[in-house]
């Protein structure tokens, strides 16, 4: 586990904050996935020697989150809803937009390395659905030439860089 | 319940004879005694095997050639003369075409000797892999001669047309299912 | 022509003649068994055994076919397998009894055959001589007598099996023989008393019998199964019951004594308890016949003379002793035939009687009516023949 | 599980029956007094209660009370208190009893809801009950009988999951057929303290997964076989060798250490085909480790020895040889023999004014069910008076014996003497009388040896650490050539001009009793399932080598780590 200074010390900090450490392991893993952007598959055995448990105690929790992701993802993460109101109204097509722009499949990560797309469940801002959400950032009334849009963004953000 | 009293005919005396009777029964005889024969005459006339006739147990093969039976061994446990005998085994994950199901006898001996043709092993196969066929003349110079071993059984089974298609169903499942 | 025979001294004569008559009888008797199963067979719509046949017979067209079908070579086979098979003693039986009895069953069904004629031949003076082993005078007393000896084997067989059910069939044995000889010997007590009339030579033999069915006239040519049809029935049935045939067969009795006084028999020994049997029909048939069934003549109201003269008409050689001899045997073994074959026809038909009923019918029905039988013969004869 | 009558009881009321319970017992245990079975899987009276199969749903109320006066509310209907029923069923295996506490087990909610569940549970199962070991014994197809619908309603298809899986040397895994009762993964963590299994994914795609790189390999892994309530863990050495309802069932004690574990030896005639535990709650409650459950591989293995003179011709060849040396025979017993043989051993030294050695086995204990003192009956030979004090590991008295030539024939009962510390030397200088069921040095070195039994084959008793006596009984008939240890022993001390013995295990009690104190009151007949505690007081001054075990504390510091 190669983490930064700094992830180590909120760790060490986010331990104290609970009366037995087991409960601490949601937080560590939320902060190793910020800090790598996955969890690489020795996290488990990490957490657990810093928590005193066995690795499958955490391997456990992190296959039962969807948000915890085993695998490195793209530079941008694009997360389309796809629960009922987003899929009433359009979802299914903005994803597949999404994937066309970037010639990706969902889950996995795009050739040029920039996004990841996934269908995802409920982003709860349904009255404006379809809802996209890239990154940290929701993205409201998402057609497919919004979508076209976003995505001409992103790559020219990537092309700046 | 009441008791009905049957009133029997006094015989008359002729009857108590018997005479009249014998005559009468001498007559039949004798009618049949020039009648036509009704026997089959078996090895050259062969009867007409009815439809659901209990003759030999055999073991079949699917229309793929593969075996059906995945030695669960209940025909063993239902069988009432204990005729059947078989030792399970593993069907090793390299068969492609077999390995969805994972199991099947590695032998299977049926006693004819002790067999009764009583069609409980079919009845009670979950893979309809045991019939009772055709063939009801068995026979044999030694006692271990008349037990019936698997490559004989299907020898004597052959392939029936399958309507359940176990494996490939296993296959497509397993290709096809609700997989991660 | 044969006068060369008659200067062999009598006793080998004797002897040819007695092998002659067994030789003849013991295949018979053997048929009989094959003949059996054929009749039952086709009384029951079967074709009966047809299976074996003999390779050089089976290449003949028609016949060879033929042959097999009818299952004569079942005979063979049957009797090879007599003859060949282990022949065992159980070890629980009295061994020299139990070797004994089917000896002792074949002797007095044999030696029955000595008093009985089975033919006749005119000699030169027209006078007729009958043909038989021993013509003896007192040939149905004879008969009786050796016959009953018969029921020893089984007695002995029973006793010397020395297991149950055996012992039961052998006393049953006894038991239905003495109910029915009775019975046999009244109802034959007619037919002497008619034969020997006042002022004849008083005979027991069956020549005087035959004889007297020869006569001419509606009395005499008449056989006495029409005379006296009671004596003659009661004969009968005694007969079955003499000869354990069915439906008098309760000593065998295979469904309750399993197989009676021969259930320990097997192979040849067994096969002589049949033996025994058939010769016993044969004989009984045989003494049936002469009694009451007109011996060798051919028909009632045509006795052998007529017919020989008859045929005399347009065949030169038909009074020879030898055609004469060889036709009586002939219509004699025929009437035989016909009666074993009545036997076997009735023993497919019938039922088995109870035991209770054997004894009944032996005691309480027949005995009574052979007496009255025996007792209206001898008024009516004494009237007729004052 | 209950504890025996504590007096703190509470009174419930179960399908209408009353009955007094201790504190604590849960709803499924109370039933089970009353004769109520309430179907469970993730139930397990020795592990934790997780709840999660959902199968164990009861429904329950309490007395209704004036929530103000807090008086009883009588129902006018049946003059009794009136009862609150909770209206949604709740699990049987989580709720504990409470005073007044009342249970339905058999209502059509419950039935509904067991109904339910049950579809759910045949969702994704395989249903290939022909080919799965656990058929015949499946809790699955128990309570499918009762609450199956016997037809599904499931178009789709059905999840696939792995179906052949090596969780362990021992143990394989068909994921399809789990139903994610959590059982193993709570006796991993639980009781054999190696916690590797456990749920990846969720929902439907839940998957028992041992953790990658890790195997379920520690000595009790097959407890998790025993335990799955459907097919999903088998036994690799069982696996597709017998249907399990052909095989008979016969009580044993396992032999492998003095714990004494209770089991069930299942054959099918003559062959065992597997070993399982029996619940013993004083002595195994529910396991057994996995070692004990290859012994059985020992009744029909190469080495096993087979008469080739009758019995008789050996007893004489053997009386021979007792004539020849008189007062210079030691006998070797055994700490493996049941009390039986070791009580004619002990008549047999006896008759031959010989001196009576044992032999003990010492080996690292596991805190469980495999104590230090492998040898499962050393107590026996205390009680039935063969030995005085404990044996040594080596018998070195016996080699200076014979080296000193005071000693000239030996007769060792199952009891290598090689193994014991006798060189080849030593062996050589003896005559040497072997009764045992396999070949090794000694019966190769024997001038005569009389094949026996193996522990599978005979009936008897053995005295654990606990002083508790256990009776085993025969699973399996002799194997061919081999006679009764105790027929052998019995001709041997009639030989050598002992009293008679009787060999049958009826008769030979009444003597056991009448000569032995400990035993007196005691037959072979009447002693419990479950065994019967002697009394230890005499032997407390002996230094036992077990250290703590499952139910089982020393009383005194162990030495082992000193003789071994």
């Amino acid at each position: 586990m190669n983490l930064k200074p700094e992830t180590l010390s909120k760790i060490d900090e986010v331990i104290t904050h609970y009366p037995t450490k087991r409960s601490a392991t949601l937080p560590l893993l939320h902060l190793i996935q910020e800090d790598v952007g996955h969890l690489p598959p020795d996290t488990s055995e990490w957490v657990a020697a810093k928590l005193e448990l066995q690795p499958i105690n955490v391997l456990e929790v992190i296959t039962f989150y969807p948000m915890f992701r085993q695998k490195p993802i793209g530079r941008r993460h694009i997360k389309v809803c796809r629960t009922l109101s987003c899929a009433l109204l359009g979802g299914y097509k903005t994803c597949a937009t999404f994937e066309q722009e970037f010639h990706t499949h969902l889950g996995e990560v795009s050739p040029d390395g920039e996004v990841t797309v996934d269908f995802v469940e409920c982003l709860a801002s349904c009255g404006t659905a379809p809802v996209v959400m890239i990154d940290d950032e929701l993205h409201e009334k998402v057609d497919c030439a919004k979508a076209k849009q976003l995505s001409d963004q992103i790559k020219a953000e990537a092309q700046k860089r | 319940m009441a008791v009905i009293t049957v009133e029997r005919k006094p015989l008359t005396f002729l009857e108590r004879t018997y005479l009249p009777q014998i005559a009468g029964g001498l007559k039949t005889t004798f009618k049949h005694l020039i009648a036509p024969k009704k026997t089959l005459e078996y090895p050259e006339q062969r009867p007409a095997i009815p439809v659901g006739y209990r003759g030999v147990p055999t073991l079949v093969k699917d229309p793929n050639g593969r075996e059906k039976c995945v030695s669960c061994q209940l025909c063993e446990f239902v069988c009432p003369p204990k005729a059947i005998r078989i030792t399970p085994g593993e069907i090793p994950a390299d068969q492609a075409d077999r390995a969805h199901v994972e199991k099947g006898p590695q032998a299977f001996d049926i006693d004819m000797l002790r067999c009764i043709y009583c069609g409980l092993c079919q009845e009670v196969c979950p893979e309809e892999a045991i019939f009772l066929q055709n063939q009801f003349s068995m026979s044999g110079y030694t006692r271990a001669e008349m037990v019936n071993h698997k490559d004989r059984l299907y020898e004597l089974g052959g392939t029936l047309p399958d309507a359940h298609h176990k494996w490939d169903k296993k296959k497509t499942a397993e290709e096809h299912g609700n997989a991660h | 022509m044969f006068d060369f025979y008659f200067e062999i001294p009598l006793v080998i004569r004797l002897i040819l003649q007695g092998l002659a008559v067994i030789m003849v009888i013991f295949p018979i008797a053997g048929a009989c068994s094959m003949a059996e199963r054929k009749v039952a067979a086709w009384i029951q719509d079967r074709p009966g055994p047809n299976r074996a046949t003999v390779p050089w017979v089976a290449w003949i067209p028609f016949l060879g076919k033929f042959l097999q079908r009818l299952g004569v070579f079942h005979v063979m086979a049957d009797g090879g397998k007599m003859m060949f098979k282990e022949d065992s003693l159980p070890g629980h039986v009295n061994k020299f009894y139990f070797v004994l009895a089917p000896i002792v069953a074949m002797v007095p069904a044999l030696t029955t055959v000595v008093a009985v004629p089975f033919g006749a031949y005119f000699d030169a003076a027209g006078k007729l001589i009958p043909l038989g082993l021993a013509p003896l005078d007192i040939g149905m007393l004879a008969v009786f007598a050796v016959s009953s000896l018969g029921v020893y084997s089984a007695i002995l067989a029973g006793w010397a099996s020395n297991s149950k059910y055996p012992f039961l069939g052998s006393v049953r044995a006894s038991a239905q023989l003495i109910s029915y000889e009775l019975s046999m010997t009244l109802a034959v007590l007619p037919v002497f008393l008619w034969v020997n009339a006042p002022g004849t030579e008083g005979t027991m033999g069956f020549a005087r019998v035959v004889e007297f069915q020869s006569q001419p006239g509606f009395l005499g040519g008449m056989w006495f199964g029409f005379l006296m049809p009671i004596s003659a029935f009661i004969f009968l049935v005694a007969l079955f019951a003499e000869t354990n045939r069915q439906p008098f067969d309760t000593v065998e009795s295979e469904s309750d004594l399993v197989g009676s006084f021969h259930t320990e028999y097997g192979a040849f020994k067994w096969g002589l308890f049949f033996v025994a049997e058939y010769s016993h029909m044969i004989v009984g048939s045989g003494v049936f016949m002469l009694l009451f069934g007109g011996g060798w003549n051919p028909l009632p109201w045509v006795s052998l003379a007529t017919a020989v003269d008859f045929l005399g008409t347009f065949l030169p050689f038909a009074h020879a002793p030898l055609f004469v001899g060889i036709l009586s045997i002939a219509i004699f073994m025929g009437k035989v035939l016909a009666m074993i074959f009545f036997f076997m026809w009735v023993r497919w038909t019938l039922p088995r009687f109870r035991y209770d009923q054997v004894m009944k019918i032996g005691w309480q029905k027949l005995l009574p009516l052979s007496i009255a039988n025996l007792l209206f013969y001898a008024i009516a004869i004494a009237l007729i023949q004052k | 599980m209950i504890a025996p009558a504590k007096p703190d009881l509470v009174t419930v009321n179960i399908d209408g029956q009353e009955i007094a319970v201790p504190k604590g017992t849960n709803v499924i245990e109370a039933a089970r007094l009353v004769n109520v079975d309430v179907p469970h899987y993730c139930y397990h009276p020795k592990l934790s209660v997780v709840g999660n199969c959902r199968m164990c749903l009861i429904e329950m109320g309490m007395p209704a009370v004036d929530p103000a006066t807090k008086a009883p509310i009588m129902d006018p209907a049946t003059g009794k208190q009136k009862i609150n029923w909770i209206p949604r069923p709740q699990i049987g295996c989580g709720t504990n009893v409470s005073p007044g506490l009342h249970v339905k087990t058999i209502s059509p909610m419950v039935k509904d809801a067991r109904e339910g569940v049950m579809e759910f549970l045949l969702i994704n199962h395989p249903l290939d009950c022909p080919i799965c070991d656990q058929a015949g014994e499946c809790k699955l197809q128990e309570q499918a009988t009762g609450y199956g619908r016997g037809y599904s309603r499931f178009v789709e298809q059905k999840n696939v999951k792995p179906k052949r899986t090596q969780l362990g040397p021992r143990v394989t895994l068909d994921d399809e057929r789990c139903i994610l009762c959590s059982r193993c993964i709570r006796f991993s963590k639980e009781i054999a303290k190696d916690d590797v299994l456990g749920f990846v994914d969720r929902g439907s795609y839940s998957t028992l997964t041992c953790y990658p790189g890790k195997k379920l390999e520690n000595n009790y892994s097959l407890n998790t076989v025993d335990i799955c309530p459907v097919g999903a863990l088998t036994s690799t050495d069982f696996r597709f060798k017998m249907r399990v309802w052909f095989l008979k069932q016969t009580n044993v004690i396992d032999t492998e250490s003095s714990v004494g574990a209770n089991t069930v030896v299942w054959s099918r005639e003559g062959t065992i085909y597997r070993i399982t535990p029996r619940r013993n709650d004083e002595v195994n409650d529910t396991w057994l480790a996995d070692s004990a459950r290859v012994l059985y591989k020992a009744v029909k293995a190469a080495d096993r020895l087979a008469a080739t003179e009758t019995i008789e011709a050996l007893v004489a060849r053997a009386a021979a040889l007792f004539k020849s040396t008189p007062g210079a025979i030691a006998i070797v017993g055994s700490a493996r023999s049941t009390v039986e043989e070791q009580f004619f051993t002990r008549h047999l030294a006896t008759a031959l004014k010989a001196s009576a050695h044992l032999v003990s086995r010492v080996g690292q204990g596991d805190k469980l069910l495999i104590s230090a003192d492998r040898n499962p009956n050393v107590r026996g030979a205390l009680v039935t008076g063969l030995i005085k004090t404990l044996p040594a590991q080596q018998l070195t008295d016996l080699a200076a014996q014979i080296d000193a030539g005071k000693i000239k024939a030996v007769v060792a009962i199952n009891e290598d003497l090689a193994a014991a510390g006798l060189t080849a030397a030593q062996l050589a200088k003896v005559s040497i009388v072997y009764l045992g069921a396999h070949a090794n040095a000694t019966s190769a070195a024997a001038k005569v040896v009389f094949p026996t039994l193996t522990v599978f084959e005979k009936s008897g008793t053995f005295v654990n650490q606990q002083f508790r006596i256990q009776k085993t009984l025969k699973a399996v008939p002799a194997a061919a050539g081999a006679t009764d240890d105790l027929v052998v022993l019995a001709q041997l001390v009639a030989a050598a001009g002992g009293a008679a013995l009787p060999a049958e295990l009826g008769s030979l009690w009444k003597v056991i009793a009448a000569e032995v104190p400990a035993l007196a009151t005691m037959t072979f007949a009447n002693l419990p399932e479950t065994g019967l505690v002697l009394d230890a007081t005499p032997y407390a001054a002996l230094p036992f080598v077990e250290g703590e075990t499952l139910h089982y504390k020393p009383a005194q510091p162990a030495v082992a780590a000193a003789t071994a």
